[in-house]
């Protein structure tokens, strides 16, 4: 019931959610034992930056443009070939559909 | 040979056309490329209709004497250019007034400038 | 379906998710604490005690739970929550002890490949949304990681499920098939035992990076980004990122011991009912002490950490294109040796 | 005759004519009140989506339908235009007024303060009639006309926010490629009508021979086809028109690419059916060399879809080529289809990247809603511009999360069943496909939790202390989405057996369609 099959494997979504839901409450239960409380509006609650100043929001913000650094860093290569690709030149644009069509054309061509 | 002239014309016009909208830079001579793309796909669908010596494919105006439907040229290729052509004028006129559009914001009519979108 | 089918799944699903639990986090537990201790003996320190995880646990849920001012309360509770249970949840597929899995037709190996990413993609969120930047560096140094490692992974399993199918089985991503049909004994030649044999050192070294252990730790990085994604994380918050990290070990450990150790020794001895299970048992969890001992602290002791940058392309550079040996010496295994024996 | 029959016989004409009359209508309801015209473009497409749920049912339990327009029997044969409905069309056209839909009401309050709203509905309901067109239509030639209807309309609305010199730039390069591809595919109508004297798809595939000339033709259309479905490395239209227009359009101009990937199934499946497995050079059929043509343009869609998508700051843009993503999804499990043709994973595949139309549908729509929500309360369109906004905006923000697992193929939202499918079936013809497949979800789901974290998470700057959720009708629109998600991933097999399998059936059955018609009427 409910289970999805592909003849290799096999996926049934509602045992899994039912399980999840059934861990949920065990320990958002065991969770509650825990303490709750601490001093909101001291020193506790300012992020820790290694005893450095804190500054405003904007300057704190980690920009989405820096993320994954370390990815497009190790792909150097394959980042600007592809952004040498993707000109915006409308020209380019067909350009590509006719080396597709020429491509796939001597493909069949020759089959 | 010279039956073969309608369908080599058609072929040429297809890669005229092709060359402005590849390797032009004025965006008026890509949509005048488009357009003699489209002339020459419409100049085929015409060729294929054509009959030698036969008349206009209407029922009720028949030359006396003709063989139905024989001596007709083939009506469908004509209507499939005709519809063609409407859309192609709507095409042209949107993209003319595209142009216009954009060297009002852009200042230039050149495709190389007018990449404001890219990567 | 009837009342009492139901009624049976519906217990199996209780009791089996309980069970499961407390098995993962003992066990979790416990692994993490063999596992420091060997590292000390290692360097030559004393260590913590065996029982000190569970020790820092209990300490945990006594501390402050503090939230911080720029973090995002509601995400930044749940998260810790969610993750633990996901990852608890990946146990119900995988067979555990000599045991089938809890519910062997409700999930395949390609199923766990995509939950195994829940407790990392916790992680993430978590830093993310705690709003200090050391957190915001970890959890996208973290996501990179995953990106990283997820390529020889993927080509790791689907080059097992793909082997069996080469043999003629049915249901390859099937943990059922898997452990009843060792890849060990589905080799026809040297060629695919090479294959599979560079394909386990592959996810033995997928293994640090999966469970945040040094040398692919430069998401937390203690020394230099303090923490990194679990900064601001404290008290039950903490504790549940704990319990996450041991159980994420068991799960780690018994995924490999399915796809490349499934062997039990009962059948082999010829034990009895009882005394076989136990027997397997024990064995099941010596096998997993020896995947975490290779995969985990020979490597955390030896190497120092790797940049952010390097360890993307460890894993899609030099660990990919061996992994891609491996696969083509399993897809060559079959072809070969029928040309041999043709010949 | 009871009147439900009599709607039902004409089901087919209605379907189309609704919308159609109801987009010229729309200016003059215009008049009465705003609010009215409002109203009446969601009722029409309502009324719209009766007739097609009607047809829907009556498809699907009683088979394909064949509809005439113009004579029944006439001495001249082929002077008329049939409609040929079965259930992959049934399938696309629910998919189609379901995103019209939902733009509609999405629009109602995204582009409130906007004019030119008549023109809006107009083009709107205009570019829902061409996709339904080209879903219904059983004759080539009719299919190239509704195919240019979508691309003037859409050409038309792209240009929505006709101030900015960027929407004009995509509205033109939009036409370019689209004007382009579909001279192409009528070239080769004109091949198609040359050899066979015939228009109608069923004839067509009856009458076909797979000459060299047909390889001409089918080289033009799938590739011309292609480019209109955003297939790398001609997807660079993409981004550009969905990255710049209101996602209300997107949806819209979605669902136009939705058909013309539909075109494609059709052209391979039904017009070149019987000659699929006509052994070429080396003994190699044919269906293998179209299969690993599609595939190899499918591993490069996903690759740089996700890539790029990595690297935008924009965030209409970033989904723009997660779209592309996810379209080379579908052309990977079409393509593994056709090159495995015959084999039981092949249907699988088929059934996979079918079901995908659907799930790309919601999930890459409810993203773009989520994208247009943001935009709408904080005027930014950078991720770097923007932070913080799920302390106000919890509702989206939740929506978000849903679409972001549902796109990266996380259990148990749709997105994963669908690619469940794909990956458990298309590594049988190579494993290297699905690791690519796998690879490429990995990386979308890094791609969204980067959106995730700039425009949710994160410090709350100053000037977007105090935005305000979202209005209620876009909150409508992206739950409905986000219902649909969730509904489709927890009880997968239920829309698998309902929708999917008979439309994967049908497109697989091309003797059934093509009985269809040469059969005799």
């Amino acid at each position: 019931m409910f289970s999805l099959e592909s003849g290799s494997g096999f996926w049934n979504p509602v045992l899994w959610v039912l399980a999840l839901f059934i861990l949920f409450l065990l320990f958002y239960g065991i969770r509650g034992f825990g303490k709750s409380t601490y001093k909101k509006g001291t020193e506790q609650t300012k992020v820790f930056l290694s005893g450095n100043k804190e500054t405003s929001p904007e300057e704190m913000h980690v920009k989405a443009s820096n993320l994954y650094w370390g990815f497009t860093t190790s792909m150097k290569s394959l980042y600007s070939l592809l952004r040498k690709m993707h000109t915006g030149n409308t020209s380019d644009y067909i350009l590509w559909f006719v080396v597709v069509l020429a491509v796939v054309f001597l493909i069949m061509g020759v089959m | 040979m010279i039956e073969y002239i309608p369908y080599i014309g058609v072929v040429a016009m297809i890669l005229i056309g092709l060359y402005p909208i590849l390797f032009r830079r004025n965006l008026i001579k890509i949509v005048i490329g488009i357009s003699i793309i489209e002339s020459g796909v419409n100049l085929f669908l015409i060729i294929l209709g054509y009959r030698d010596g036969g008349v206009a494919p209407i029922f009720t105006s028949l030359p006396p004497g003709t063989t139905y439907p024989e001596e007709m040229v083939l009506p469908v290729p004509q209507a499939l250019t005709l519809t063609s052509i409407v859309i192609g004028v709507a095409v042209l006129a949107l993209m003319l007034s595209l142009v216009m559009h954009i060297y009002r914001k852009y200042g230039t009519l050149d495709v190389q400038k007018i990449r404001r979108l890219k990567e | 379906m009837n009342i009492s089918a139901l009624s049976e799944v519906a217990v199996r699903v209780i009791v089996g998710s309980l069970g499961l639990a407390a098995f993962g986090i003992f066990f979790g537990l416990m692994l993490k604490g063999i596992d420091r201790k060997l590292s000390a003996h290692m360097q030559g320190r004393i260590g913590p005690p065996l029982r000190q995880p569970f020790r820092d646990v209990a300490k945990l849920f006594v501390k402050e739970n503090i939230v911080p001012d720029q973090a995002i309360p509601w995400v930044f509770n749940l998260i810790p929550l969610v993750g633990l249970i996901g990852t608890i949840s990946i146990l119900i597929y995988l067979p555990l002890g000599g045991f089938p899995p809890l519910f062997s037709t409700a999930g395949d190996l390609i199923v766990v490949l995509y939950l195994l990413i829940i407790p990392s993609l916790c992680l993430v969120i978590g830093g993310f949304s705690s709003g200090s930047p050391y957190a915001i560096v970890g959890a996208q140094r973290e996501m990179a990681t995953m990106i990283a490692y997820e390529f020889p992974l993927a080509i790791l399993i689907v080059s097992i499920a793909w082997n069996l199918l080469q043999k003629g089985m049915t249901q390859v991503f099937s943990f059922s098939t898997i452990v009843a049909t060792p890849v060990w004994n589905q080799v026809s030649g040297p060629l695919g035992f090479i294959g599979f044999a560079i394909l386990l050192v592959v996810l033995l070294l997928v293994t640090p990076a999966e469970l945040s252990k040094i040398p692919f730790d430069a998401a937390e990085a203690e020394t230099e980004i303090a923490g990194g994604l679990l900064v601001e994380y404290s008290g039950r918050n903490l504790a549940m990122f704990y319990l996450t990290d041991g159980v994420k070990t068991v799960v780690m450990a018994s995924l490999i011991v399915a796809v490349f150790f499934p062997y039990n020794l009962s059948t082999l001895l010829g034990l009895g009912t009882y005394d076989g299970m136990v027997i397997d048992v024990v064995f099941f969890l010596f096998k997993v002490f020896l995947v975490i001992l290779f995969s985990v602290t020979l490597i955390r002791v030896a190497i120092a950490r790797l940049k952010i940058d390097q360890i993307v392309y460890t894993y899609w550079v030099p660990l990919t294109l061996v992994s891609l040996v491996g696969l083509i010496l399993v897809m060559w295994d079959g072809v070969i040796m029928n040309f041999f024996s043709s010949a | 005759m009871t009147f439900l029959e009599t709607l039902l016989a004409h089901s087919p004409a209605l379907v189309i004519a609704t919308p159609l009359l109801s987009a010229f209508l729309v200016p003059l309801v215009g008049r009465i009140s705003p609010r009215i015209r409002d109203i009446f473009a969601l009722v029409m497409l309502g009324v719209t989506g009766c007739f097609i749920g009607l047809l829907a049912s009556d498809v699907l339990s009683h088979g394909s339908r064949v509809y005439v327009f113009g004579a029944k029997n006439l001495s001249v044969p082929l002077v008329r235009i049939l409609f040929e409905v079965d259930s992959m069309g049934m399938f696309m056209a629910i998919i189609t007024v379901m995103l019209a839909g939902i733009a509609v009401i999405y629009s109602w309050s995204f582009l409130q303060k906007q004019d030119g709203l008549d023109k809006y509905y107009t083009l709107l309901l205009l570019v829902t009639t061409s996709a339904l067109g080209m879903e219904l239509t059983g004759d080539i030639f009719n299919f190239f006309v509704f195919l240019e209807i979508s691309c003037i309309a859409s050409c038309a609305l792209i240009a929505f926010w006709v101030e900015e010199g960027e929407a004009l730039e995509a509205a033109f390069k939009y036409i370019v490629v689209s004007s382009i591809g579909a001279l192409f595919v009528l070239f080769a109508i004109g091949l198609l009508y040359a050899q066979y004297n015939a228009l109608n798809i069923a004839t067509l595939a009856h009458l076909l021979q797979f000459s060299f000339l047909d390889k001409i033709i089918l080289v033009l259309l799938l590739v011309s086809l292609g480019m209109k479905a955003g297939l790398a490395p001609m997807h660079m239209w993409i981004p550009d028109s969905y990255g710049r227009t209101p996602p209300s359009i997107v949806l819209l101009i979605m669902s136009a690419t939705l058909a013309s990937f539909y075109g494609i199934l059709r052209v391979i499946f039904t017009m070149y059916g019987n000659v699929l497995t006509t052994p070429l050079r080396f003994s190699l059929p044919a269906h293998l060399i179209i299969g690993w043509i599609l595939i190899a343009l499918a591993i490069v869609s996903i690759l740089i879809g996700v890539i790029m998508a990595l690297i935008q700051t924009d965030l209409l843009r970033l989904i723009a080529y997660a779209a592309v993503a996810e379209i080379g999804y579908m052309f990977l499990a079409i393509g593994t289809s056709i090159a495995a043709l015959g084999t039981t994973y092949a249907t699988v595949a088929l059934q996979g990247g079918v079901l995908h139309i659907l799930n790309d549908a919601i999930d890459i729509g409810l993203l773009f809603l989520v994208a247009g929500a943001i935009y709408f309360v904080a005027k930014k369109r950078s991720l770097d511009d923007i932070s913080g906004l799920a302390r106000n905006m919890k509702y989206t923000t939740v929506f978000f999360i849903i679409g972001l697992l549902a796109v990266a193929g996380m259990p148990p939202l749709n997105g994963f069943t669908s690619k469940f499918l794909i990956y458990e079936s298309v590594y049988q013809v190579n494993p290297i496909l699905s690791i690519i497949a796998l690879l490429g979800s990995i990386l979308l789901l890094a791609v969204f939790i980067k959106v995730f974290y700039a425009a949710f998470l994160g410090p709350e700057l100053p000037e977007l202390k105090d935005v305000k959720e979202a209005p209620r009708s876009m909150l409508l629109a992206m739950g409905f989405l986000a219902a649909l998600a969730v509904c489709i991933g927890l009880f997968p097999n239920i829309f698998l057996d309902a929708l999917v399998k008979p439309a994967a059936t049908a497109l697989l059955d091309h003797a059934q369609y093509i009985n269809m018609v040469v059969g005799g009427l």
